[in-house]
């Protein structure tokens, strides 16, 4: 989807806000919403469908709510899609604790578990994959970035459709986050990161001494056999 | 000509953080359904986050780094497969399980993001601070790093100087191998980890000189 | 600049809120506000500045506040700017009523100035100019639209750059935006009405029986030859 | 599939309106600096209002659309030179300096918007709607307008049938000549008005049969 998410080269956002130092977690709230995503990743809720409910939030919530609240807000609706909980479940739970907001949470130890989820962070969960498909691109190809707007989730960002840029490494093959966000499976394909002059991306007036590099799915890229080349015309 | 008027900055995480009730009340139904249910143990909350609080986190880039400077051998493995040579500190796991370190020269001057969420490389950074994963630094990095760089984060990249910019769009997460400070040649291995900041590894800044003041990014 | 009031096609912003009867003005103060910005206007504020300064909001505020608080904005912004007023003049007369929101507002009466605005409104304010030079393109025309991406203010909408359109009709020429905004003159150029193929603009997966119309100033465009043709390869 | 959960409608117009006393103060304080510097006169803003809440409305469109279903050659005069026919109807002033009408044909429905703000064609159809003016209506009518008139206009444009979407970013202002609804040809132009809707006119809607509630859009 086409949405404020996908930010790459917006202007008018404002400063940065640097913090020289700030802690790790602003509220404890916090602390919990990040622990809470992994056993509540694990009951299965995966990875792209976790980073799409995010950008289901309404773009003024995404543009103005605490970045946990984002989390927060894809494990509701997450986990109700699942069917793990229901909408009420949380509406009714959530209205007890603003009413007594003191009331105990349920004890249910399990130091194993816990350990688990920890053993699991420690040694990641690769989103690699082997398949037999050779990659089609090899470094130094040229290529051209589909102008592709799917309703659903995508990692092709919006300020690089379209536009011209040159393999620059090929990293073997990974899950599809367009399918698998959507429970249409893993469908792995190979990735590559691309790199891209900056006027090409940004036109006439970008700094000519950057060069902006993202890494794409196989499907996003079409092949550019340079001999053909009316774009040529964007640049005069 | 455009942000002729200041904007305020939002989110406003520089502000008193007074949590909203609302939100506080989600979490612990969230909380208590998930503890319920069995998804969630009791335990879970304090083990997850005390690894990132403790023990994971930008030191571990940092000693990665200062190895590199010291051992030429283990920065060609760091540069060529840092997954493995991060491992043989002991360093890996979620958001690290595929790695590309990018080396900083006098020619180039990298710098990383993730425009589309907040992807960074946890095992040798820990969690991403909040400017790194809210709007306005994503948006305007992509577009125009240097005067970025210049306006707020105090680092000069000369306009000679290329400036690549790595957005992490796939499950690949970067981060920069910054240039040894010069005059720092002579120090060891532990003094030289004190010098590297969390910045230089994203490339929003430098490291330290030994006669930097203590806070400098 | 590239704000989120470009937003055409970007998704996630909810229901239009289709409402079958609604006051002219939900409010007094925006009756007000409305009616101020001629006067404020014709007081040195030109349209196009007008408009840059709505941009200039923060997105957040742009995206949730009523239609009449972004001229509100822009008018406040853009008479201190041409020096009518000062930020400290706005800022205590604000608070003045705020402390006491019934204070009465001077009088002053001007029968024949209020006619004055209301025979402008009658007559309108045309931005079309004479020019020398004659329109480059036909309809018919094949054209690029160019990747510009300014600092300031463009009346370039951000879904179209880059894409490949037919010239549908010359309007003659018009005040350009880009630089009036900014007191750098009218510098009037050439309007064309270009029509766009659904799939050129939104890719495979758009409703074939489309056509997107958008008016491009001649500064926006470059010709096509018909020859060359590289972004062919998006459409296979 | 992006929209599964229910958003709000940003910004909440429907909801009873009270108004922000900041917003309050902020419009008198303008206003009365603008009074004493004489730039305002106290009669300007109920007679600039009164011109658009009396005056000048949808009602004007209507009459020129009742005109051209009418009489075929205002109709012509009203394709060729809208700006023209309607000076005739005594039609015409700001924000409709330069116009266009589409009409609408068995093969071709035509919708306008702007989605960089808000331009309309005052003269005509009065000022916009509240949904007119706000981004969501702005940012989905380019881009799937059959979607959009099916799911929130009860307005079904058949498959076959070509959507021209005109987004009004120049000085142009477009405006739409609906079809005449079969089985009115033997009305008056004066009882055709009536039937003429703000919508219609825009593209959102289709006129009213006579046989239409009252409320039609």
């Amino acid at each position: 989807m086409d949405g404020v998410h996908d930010i790459g080269g917006t202007d008018g956002l404002g400063p940065v806000g640097y913090r020289p130092e700030e802690p790790l977690f602003d509220n404890p709230w916090e602390r919990t919403v990040f622990a809470m995503s992994f056993p509540a990743m694990a009951s299965g809720l995966n990875l792209d469908a976790f980073r799409h409910g995010i950008e289901k939030m309404h773009p003024v919530d995404y543009l103005s709510s605490p970045y946990y609240e984002h989390w927060l807000f894809t494990m509701e609706k997450g986990l109700v899609e699942t069917g793990l909980l229901t909408e009420e479940e949380l509406r009714a739970r959530t209205q007890q604790f603003l009413d007594d907001p003191s009331a105990p949470l349920p004890q249910r130890s399990d130091p194993a578990a816990a350990e688990a989820i920890v053993g699991f962070l420690r040694s990641g969960a690769p989103a690699r994959r082997e398949i037999d498909a050779k990659p089609a691109f090899a470094p130094g190809d040229r290529v051209l970035v589909r102008n592709l707007h799917p309703k659903g989730h995508t990692r092709l960002a919006g300020y690089l459709r379209g536009k011209r840029g040159v393999i620059d490494a090929v990293h073997g093959a990974f899950v599809f986050p367009d399918t698998h966000a959507h429970g249409l499976g893993e469908q792995p394909q190979h990735v590559y990161t691309v790199r891209f002059d900056s006027v090409e991306v940004w036109g006439p007036g970008a700094d000519p001494r950057t060069v902006n590099h993202f890494d794409m799915w196989e499907s996003y890229l079409v092949a550019l056999d340079g001999d053909t080349d009316d774009r040529a015309a964007l640049d005069r | 000509m455009s942000t002729d008027h200041v904007l305020p900055v939002r989110p406003d995480y520089n502000a008193d953080p007074t949590p909203d009730p609302v939100v506080v009340a989600r979490v612990k139904a969230l909380e208590s359904l998930l503890l319920e249910k069995g998804v969630l143990a009791s335990e879970t909350v304090d083990r997850v986050a005390d690894l990132y609080e403790k023990e994971v986190g930008p030191r571990n880039g940092a000693r990665a780094v200062a190895r590199a400077w010291t051992d030429p051998d283990f920065k060609q493995r760091l540069l060529a497969d840092p997954v493995a040579a991060c491992a043989e500190l002991g360093i890996g796991g979620m958001q690290g399980e595929d790695m590309v370190v990018v080396e900083n020269t006098d020619e180039v001057h990298n710098v990383i993001v993730c425009t589309l969420c907040s992807c960074y490389p946890w095992p040798v950074l820990g969690l991403p601070p909040n400017w790194y994963k809210y709007p306005a630094y994503r948006s305007r990095i992509v577009k125009d790093p240097r005067a970025l760089l210049r306006g707020e984060f105090e680092l000069d990249v000369p306009d000679e100087k290329t400036i690549k910019v790595w957005d992490s769009s796939a499950e690949v997460r970067y981060w920069v191998l910054p240039q040894q400070p010069p005059g720092t040649e002579g120090l060891s291995e532990e003094e030289l980890v004190e010098l590297i900041t969390r910045d230089s590894m994203i490339g929003t800044g430098l490291p330290r000189t030994p006669d930097s003041p203590a806070g400098a990014r």
